[in-house]
């Protein structure tokens, strides 16, 4: 029986939360992560693969799908970061790996992210950390973007009020620290 | 041809000074002279430099009308004595890099054959105002680097004692003596300094003087110097040189000498050679004028920047090159922003300072970080260029041992390392540690 | 400076990472006779033209993909953006 | 304080009066005033000092172009130099002072400057001050110097805050007069997505400071319901306060927001500033246009001003400068002036229009084809002199002069990516040429469409013309009725007559003579006549002197003004903040940090930090008693060598590679062989760069046939991944191999030491066999922790020691560190950090950074061997090039003091035992040094010319800024346990 205690990528043993006049900063650390890469020549296939087990479509260019207990963002070409809860999921890439053993390329990336929600009023916060226009995009969909200097993963839940921001996360501090600026000033 | 006027030594150029020497040198700058001058209405002063029209031949041609093009022109008669000698600069002299530059002058390098060669242009730039009757401000406030942990600061005691060893100045300081030198610096930004090392030779210069400077001194020695003059096109036989094509038609020449840093890869592609040269651009910036506040030249290597205050009270600073190559004399926001985080991270009370303005010079930028003076395939076609960020400081240094090499088709001693076969042979020049990328991030 | 990227849209220069010209694509073999001079050219000399130039940027804080970028270096009008490894192919490159 | 110089009407509050104070005297303003109009309401027109010859100036213009009435805005750390009086909005408790003089404004010492003047006439410091040589950096540079600037900084931290920001839109409208109005009224009401920038607090341009009508109703009221409307839609974002500061590549435009400049102080958490970058799709420059004056003796005198700005005081701000004024001009628009003035009740003398057939005016004096050639007046106008067309001369008596002498259309923007303004001559003035920025159009008076009515037109048909480009459906609005009053412009640049100085550059102080004397001296084309006599090289950029400048030189050369050239801008359109374009990147900002899993632990335990990259590392863990940082890294190391010791290298960097190519992938892109390593092994590599240099080196395990993880140093970790992703890209796209960073995802741990086996054993899961037998050195393989942790177990050492390197998630890392140090309590486990690790690296002479310099190759390192000549890979080629493997270069060796209690310093450079000290018999220099606690004496690691082949010589390591001088032996790198016998226990 595991007993280590884990700590949030924000030094906390419960996920920090910082609310605003009109947004909502969430700390969500509790999520397994793996990428899933396809391998060469072996395309199709391994997409049936990882679909059979995720019950559902890898997303296409810069989409988000989620169904069940998973999620799949577009990652890059033909890689897609897979996640689900950790509770029930701690070994998400081993089973992933089981499903697509030879056909596509898994690595556990549960630990390498910090993930922030932003819910509420977002066009402000983002206006002052990103050049892309993070505040139109289309609920359902995820991109790569640069915020504050650093290189996320960014998922639209609904247009300017639901988002998450995923940073590498040995930077989670000042990832945080570069939102709850912005929401500062903003709001 | 020529006004047969002998090289101006230092010694008659203090009885300029005095005023004693009357029409002989009637051209000659001093201080009576501007009193003089200033008591019949200026009208005495003659034109810095002629407008000539192009002879048909010339024993040399340089093409360039910059710094080091000029100043090759002035070692030529001065040092090698060259009499038929001609200057084609395709816009106004200083036009290129020479008017667009941050003005520093420093001989503070790690690798032995460039401490010898900037140590010597440090040398020739103490005595260009004389050299020149021509005054260039140049200015020795003392240049700072600024280390941030051990590792810098062992690199930079290796740069001070190879620097010690060539005999000129070098020296490191701890926080204390660097607080007393700028008590508005920053130590506890993002990255702590921890010392500094102080190079107090170098220093500033009025770039456009250093131009004027030259092309009033070897205009008055016969040079011709054509303006608006652009080069189209070489004329070669049998491997080699005759001449150039220019919009002022063919100009013949025994040798010709390319120094068009920023274009040396379009230039020389006209003559068939392919170079280790990229284009880029770096970008300069300065502040409103303001009562003086920086008294020397500040390097954070942390954040790519420098800084110094111009005798005008303008900051001049700069930073990285915009990472792209590109031959458009002008950058873009994500440099003005790099280097103005890195301005007010160093110095806090400049976010209050205004950007006056901006501009961007065109760097030649080699494979090592390094400059080549070298013959070239083709008899009689010489090439000065590759000058990277150290152009301007090198000024003089480059158009004398461009000269000689002009002159006694021999490399100039301090030269010989900056051969154009090095990256053919392995012996490179890279004291940044680079490799042949001029834009590793 | 705005680089429309074939799968992404257009993203700013500062998520890129600049390498140059495109012809470093074409790696020497290490087994010809003239490796060594093939070599030297492939690696230092450039044609660094005033106008039209291919060139190599890396989409470091995006997906990660190489781009070959047509881009007139007089005017930075950027004219075509490909990826890089679908150059490469066309190039003959495989293994 | 009375307003003796305020009118009635005007834009201003006047219910809302403000309090002020200029150079220690109290004032009173109205909300709306800016600084400049309250202080001429209260009569003050002596404002500041000249540059050059600290000559008096007052207020010129009324707006950004200002060259004249520059002050020192707020007071203490706030203090900010060189602000434009026109500009700065009045706030109540605002406080200002001149600047530019020693002791007071009234009385400057450096006005004595102005009695030489022709002494100090363009450029006569580059002929003097050469002799005695000494005397210029001693003498005569520091007086020049100290007189240098205008304003002061404070030299304290400035307290605000900045930002920057990114905004999209389909169309950027710069400038909201009638022009920038009308284009954002078409477009918006087209749906467009609209930003219209201004850099006024009120939209309006023009419109807001003349007398005329727009639509039938009085223009201010036009703009306001404009504006409204503007306002009430969505799809339109108005920013005042906001100047487009440049034009860049591909529609991006930088715009400075001044969001609190108009307030007292910034509101906490809010900035002061916002530089908000727009990527636009369209652009139209409504940016209008700026009055240039006639140039004349005399003609710098606190009161001579802009005729178009001494009617903007009357009309918007219900100010004069003197209750009587006259005006000079060469154009229709100068009459506006006296008439509006006359209107507000102010006595205008005359109008002096250089024009015969000047179009006559009831109710004032006009005197047709003559010229102003003087003025009286020490620290204000009081007269002029007026030549009249027939030679008659009279003096007029008057407190002000409004000037015109044509508008010059605000092209600037046009100019950013290299464009050239084009002669017009019908308007004498540039106008914007063929290659303005992709995306942009130009609308109103910066086209030279100085009229109202067509200002209103090209606005709405730019704005057309763009929402076709853009696909955008629109309908042409009803264009209001507007005034399409005469211009008529004769063009005079400076008058012929008269004696005394005419003053072109009324900041740097540059006269008609100094042009003539550049001209003289040859100095003709306009970059060297600007840089000659500093013209439009002061905070004004020249925006009201340098046409005037460059017609004065096309007179000298009988050229034409175009054949003469043009002036060229650059960015910024008018000085910007430095604050502002630092955002909030700055200070401890100034790049993210990167904390490692023990960084909490490691700050709880005072360790100090080094910064690797943009990670924070510690660099030893200080224990009581411990005063120095070697007392602590000493026992760290010895520990370790005695005991166990761990260490956080999470920081090293991490690639997961997997695919059926993933060993030949690696194959290439390592120097050494990586086909063969066995599943369940580890293996140091070295990475070339394409030239021969060895860039970095790591580890690469395999976890399986087809799955590697390699490890990389920390400050290469991106570079590595960056070509890996090259190679697999570009060189070789059909290869089978996906790439991932997992740097983050492990907190990575260095367990080393005797005892480090039995650390492990007490935290590995029992089911796992990590016996010297099961798992021997280079070993990789899986465990779990714990209790059923997870984790990577690697049998490496960088230490020399009996060593592993365990990986957990990251989430776990802070509890397993505490768990190792609390389990190995018994074995006398202690953490190390960065010093330790050094100290112990040089022991063993691995290479570090210090050593991977980008100029090293395999074989300066002593790994030539390394290097496959079997295979390709990255780098193998060119590194066997003459000069990289040339028997007398630099190789790697290790030094040892001949006499043991002397120190071998790192940076210090090699000579022969007998050589003098100079840079001629320099034969290396030392790349690392410490002393060695284990050896118990001084140990270096050094490049040295043909190193390799002179083990035991005697030679000396000279450190002469350190003042060192000390005989080494030449011996091996591997100064501690060379067999390595330690490492396989």
């Amino acid at each position: 029986m595991l007993n280590l205690q884990t700590i949030t990528p924000l030094w906390g043993e419960t996920p920090r939360v910082d609310r605003f006049n009109g947004l909502t900063i969430t700390e969500v650390p509790n999520q397994a992560l793996a990428s899933l890469a396809l391998r060469k020549g072996r395309e199709d296939e391994g997409r049936k693969a990882a679909e059979a087990m995720l019950g559902f479509a890898l997303p296409e260019v810069g989409r988000h799908a989620a169904e069940g207990l998973y999620a799949a963002s577009w990652f890059a070409q033909d890689q897609w970061l897979i996640s689900a809860e950790t509770s029930e999921h701690e070994l998400m890439s081993y089973q992933l790996v089981d499903a697509v053993a030879g056909l596509a390329s898994v690595t556990e990336q549960t630990d390498g992210w910090c993930r922030f929600d932003l819910e509420g009023m977002c066009r402000g916060v983002f206006e002052r950390l990103s050049g892309v226009n993070l505040a139109a995009m289309e609920a359902g969909s995820a991109t790569r973007a640069l915020l504050e200097h650093l290189s996320c993963m960014v998922i639209c839940f609904e247009t300017a009020s639901h988002y998450s921001v995923l940073g590498p996360r040995s930077y989670a501090r000042s990832l945080h620290h570069a939102l709850v600026t912005a929401a500062r000033s903003a709001l | 041809m020529g006004f047969g006027i002998a090289p101006i030594s230092v010694e008659t150029d203090r009885f300029h000074e005095l005023g004693a020497i009357k029409e002989k040198n009637a051209m000659s700058y001093s201080g009576l002279r501007v009193i003089r001058e200033a008591l019949n209405g200026q009208r005495g002063w003659k034109p810095a430099w002629r407008n000539p029209e192009p002879k048909p031949n010339y024993d040399i041609i340089v093409i360039g009308g910059g710094g080091h093009g000029l100043a090759t022109a002035h070692y030529l008669v001065t040092k090698y004595g060259e009499k038929s000698i001609a200057v084609v600069e395709k816009g106004w002299i200083g036009s290129g890099n020479a008017g667009r530059n941050t003005t520093i002058v420093r001989g503070d390098y790690t690798l032995p054959p460039n401490t010898r060669f900037y140590d010597h242009s440090v040398g020739l730039w103490e005595k260009m105002e004389r050299e020149l009757n021509f005054n260039v401000m140049h200015s020795q406030r003392g240049v700072l680097f600024l280390h941030h942990n051990d590792a810098e600061r062992d690199d930079h005691y290796r740069k001070t004692n190879i620097m010690r060893m060539q005999g000129t100045d070098g020296e490191i300081l701890g926080p204390e003596k660097l607080r007393k030198m700028y008590p508005s610096m920053n130590f506890d930004g993002r990255f702590p300094i921890t010392g500094a090392y102080l190079h107090r030779r170098g220093g500033t210069a009025r770039h456009d003087a250093v131009v004027w400077g030259y092309a009033r001194s070897a205009d008055r020695r016969g040079v011709d110097i054509l303006q608006n003059c652009e080069v189209t096109g070489f004329r070669i036989e049998q491997g080699k040189v005759l001449g150039i094509e220019t919009t002022h038609g063919f100009i013949g020449a025994k040798k010709v000498g390319v120094s068009v840093a920023g274009n040396t890869s379009r230039v020389m592609d006209m003559a068939g050679i392919r170079t280790p040269i990229e284009s880029h651009v770096l970008q300069a910036f300065v502040s409103e004028g303001l009562k003086p506040i920086i008294p020397g030249q500040v390097n954070y290597g942390a954040g790519h920047f420098y800084i110094s205050q111009s005798d005008k009270g303008g900051l001049v600073m700069g930073g990285d090159l915009d990472k792209y190559n590109s031959c458009a004399q002008r950058g873009n926001l994500p440099v003005f922003e790099s280097v103005i985080e890195a301005a007010v991270t160093l110095f806090p009370m400049l976010s209050r300072a205004r950007l006056l303005r901006a501009w961007g010079g065109l760097q030649d930028m080699t494979m090592d970080g390094h400059a080549v003076i070298d013959e070239t395939p083709i008899k009689g076609l010489y090439l000065n260029g590759g000058w990277c960020y150290g152009g301007f400081k090198a000024t003089p240094a480059a158009g004398e041992c461009f000269a000689h090499l002009l002159s006694t088709e021999q490399p100039h001693e301090l030269a010989k390392p900056y051969r154009l076969d090095r990256f053919r042979t392995g012996y490179l020049l890279d004291e940044k540690g680079q490799g042949p990328n001029p834009n590793r991030q | 400076m705005i680089i429309n990227h074939p799968l992404l849209g257009p993203r700013d220069r500062q998520e890129f990472t600049y390498l140059g010209d495109a012809c470093l694509i074409d790696r020497p073999g290490w087994q010809a006779e003239d490796a060594m001079d093939q070599f030297f050219e492939y690696v230092y000399l450039r044609d660094d033209p005033a106008g039209e130039h291919r060139e190599l940027w890396y989409h470091e804080h995006g997906d990660r993909s190489w781009l070959v970028v047509t881009r007139n270096t007089v005017t930075h009008e950027i004219t075509n953006v490909e990826l890089a490894s679908d150059v490469a192919r066309k190039q003959g490159r495989s293994k | 304080m009375t307003q003796s110089n305020r009118l009635n009407g005007g834009l201003i509050n006047r219910g809302k009066p403000l309090n002020f104070n200029f150079d220690g005297r109290t004032y009173q303003g109205y909300e709306g005033d800016t600084l400049a109009s309250a202080l001429m309401a209260n009569g003050v027109r002596f404002l500041g000092r000249s540059f050059k010859y600290h000559r008096p100036r007052g207020i010129f213009t009324a707006g950004s172009e200002e060259p004249n009435a520059l002050v020192e805005l707020r007071s203490g750390a706030r203090q900010e130099p060189n602000t434009r009086a026109t500009v700065a909005e009045l706030y109540e408790g605002l406080v200002a002072c001149s600047q530019n003089y020693k002791g007071s404004l009234r009385y400057d010492l450096l006005a004595l400057n102005d009695l030489f003047s022709d002494i100090l006439s363009a450029g006569f410091y580059y002929k003097t001050f050469m002799w005695p040589a000494a005397f210029w950096e001693k003498v005569y540079e520091p007086i020049i110097r100290s007189a240098a600037g205008l304003g002061r900084l404070s030299g304290e931290d400035d307290p605000d805050e900045y930002e920057k920001g990114f905004l999209h839109c389909d169309l950027l409208v710069i400038g909201g007069g009638p022009a920038g109005l009308m284009a954002a009224l078409t477009a918006g009401r087209a749906g467009a997505n609209v930003i219209l920038a201004d850099e006024d607090c009120r939209f309006g341009g023009r419109l807001n400071v003349e007398q005329e009508d727009v639509d039938g109703k009085p223009a201010v009221e036009w703009v306001e319901q404009a504006v409204a409307e503007l306002t009430a839609m969505d799809n339109v974002r108005l920013m005042p306060r906001s100047t487009a500061m440049g034009a860049f590549d591909h529609g991006i435009y930088g715009v400075v927001e001044r969001v609190q400049d108009h307030l007292h102080t910034p509101v906490e958490g809010k900035p002061r500033q916002t530089l908000w970058r727009v990527y636009s799709k369209r652009a139209i420059l409504c940016a209008g246009a700026t009055e240039r004056p006639i140039v004349f003796p005399d003609n710098d005198r606190p009161g001579v001003m802009l005729a178009g700005s001494m009617r903007a005081y009357a009309n918007r701000w219900a100010a004069t400068p003197a209750r009587m004024v006259a005006v000079f001009t060469n154009n229709d628009d100068g009459h506006r002036t006296a008439v509006d003035l006359m209107a507000k009740g102010v006595d205008v003398t005359a109008i002096v229009d250089a024009r015969l057939d000047a179009p006559t005016l009831t109710g004032v004096r006009l005197i047709s084809g003559a010229h102003v050639i003087g003025t009286k007046g020490r620290h204000g106008l009081s007269s002029i002199r007026v030549r009249q067309a027939d030679g008659r001369e009279e003096t007029l008596a008057c407190g002000a002069l409004g000037v015109s002498g044509g508008w010059n259309p605000n092209v600037h923007l046009t100019c950013h990516q290299g464009g050239r303004p084009v002669w017009n001559e019908s308007i004498a003035a540039f106008v914007p040429g063929q290659n303005i920025p992709v995306g942009m159009s130009v609308a109103g008076a910066a086209k030279g469409l100085f009229s109202t009515e067509d200002a209103l037109r090209s606005g709405a048909e730019e704005a057309l013309a763009a929402l076709e480009i853009l696909g955008i459906a629109a309908s042409a609005l009803k264009l209001p009725r507007a005034v399409n009053s005469a211009y008529n412009l004769q063009p005079l640049y400076h008058v012929p007559h008269g004696k005394g100085r005419a003053w072109l550059d009324l900041q740097n102080d540059v006269t008609v003579k100094d042009v003539k004397l550049a001209h003289q001296e040859n100095y003709r084309s306009v970059e060297h006549l600007k840089r000659y006599t500093t013209l439009g090289m002061g905070t004004d950029q020249g925006k009201t002197a340098n046409v005037n400048a460059l017609a004065i030189m096309a007179e000298l050369t009988g050229k034409s003004i175009p054949e003469t050239g043009t002036t060229i801008f650059r960015p910024p359109y008018t000085p910007v903040t430095l604050g502002t374009i630092g955002g909030r990147t700055v200070g401890k900002h100034f790049h993210p940090t990167r904390e490692t899993p023990t960084d909490k632990w490691a700050r709880e335990h005072n360790a100090p930090f080094d910064i690797a990259g943009d990670w924070m590392r510690a660099r030893w863990f200080p224990q009581p008693g411990e005063t120095h940082w070697r007392q602590s890294a000493d026992r760290e190391a010895c520990n370790v060598r005695k005991n166990v010791g761990i260490c956080d290298v999470t920081t090293l960097g991490k690639i997961d590679v997997q695919g059926a190519d993933a060993a030949s992938f690696l194959n290439r892109v390592y120097a050494n062989g990586f086909a063969k390593l066995a599943v369940g092994k580890v293996r140091y590599g070295i990475m070339l760069r394409e030239d021969g240099a060895c860039y970095d080196d790591g580890t690469a395990a395999r976890l399986a046939e087809e799955h590697f993880v390699i490890t990389t140093t920390t400050a290469n970790a991106g570079a590595v991944l960056r070509n890996m992703e090259f190679a697999r890209q570009c060189l070789w796209p059909d290869m089978d191999v996906q790439l991932i960073s997992t740097t983050e995802a492990w907190a990575q741990y260095a367990i080393a030491g005797p005892k480090s086996r039995e650390l492990l054993q007490r935290i590995v899961d029992s089911e796992f066999d990590i016996s010297n037998e099961a798992f021997p050195f280079m070993a990789c393989g899986s465990v779990t922790l714990c209790g059923g942790l997870r984790a990577r177990l690697f049998r490496i050492s960088f230490s020399g020691e009996l060593a592993y390197e365990l990986a957990v998630p990251t989430r776990y890392g802070d509890a397993l560190w505490r768990r190792m140090l609390e389990l190995g309590r018994g074995l006398g486990v202690a953490p190390y950090g960065l010093e330790a690790l050094d100290i112990m690296r040089i022991e063993k002479g691995h290479p570090t950074g210090r050593e991977l310099d980008g100029r090293a190759t395999a074989l300066m390192l002593g790994m030539g061997r390394m290097v496959s000549r079997k295979k390709d890979s990255i780098g193998s080629t060119l590194d066997q090039r003459e000069g990289l493997t040339d028997p007398n270069g630099l190789r790697l060796v290790g030094l040892k003091p001949v006499n043991q209690s002397e120190v071998i310093t790192a940076g210090s450079q090699l000579v022969n035992e007998t050589a003098p000290v100079q840079i001629d018999s320099e034969q290396g220099h030392v790349t690392s040094a410490c002393i060695s606690p284990h050896l118990g004496h001084s140990i270096g690691m050094a490049y040295l010319k043909g190193g390799d082949q002179r083990m035991g010589e005697i030679i000396r390591v000279v450190d002469p800024v350190r003042g060192t001088d000390v005989k080494v032996q030449v011996i091996s790198t591997h100064f501690f346990d060379p067999e390595g016998g330690r490492l396989r226990a």
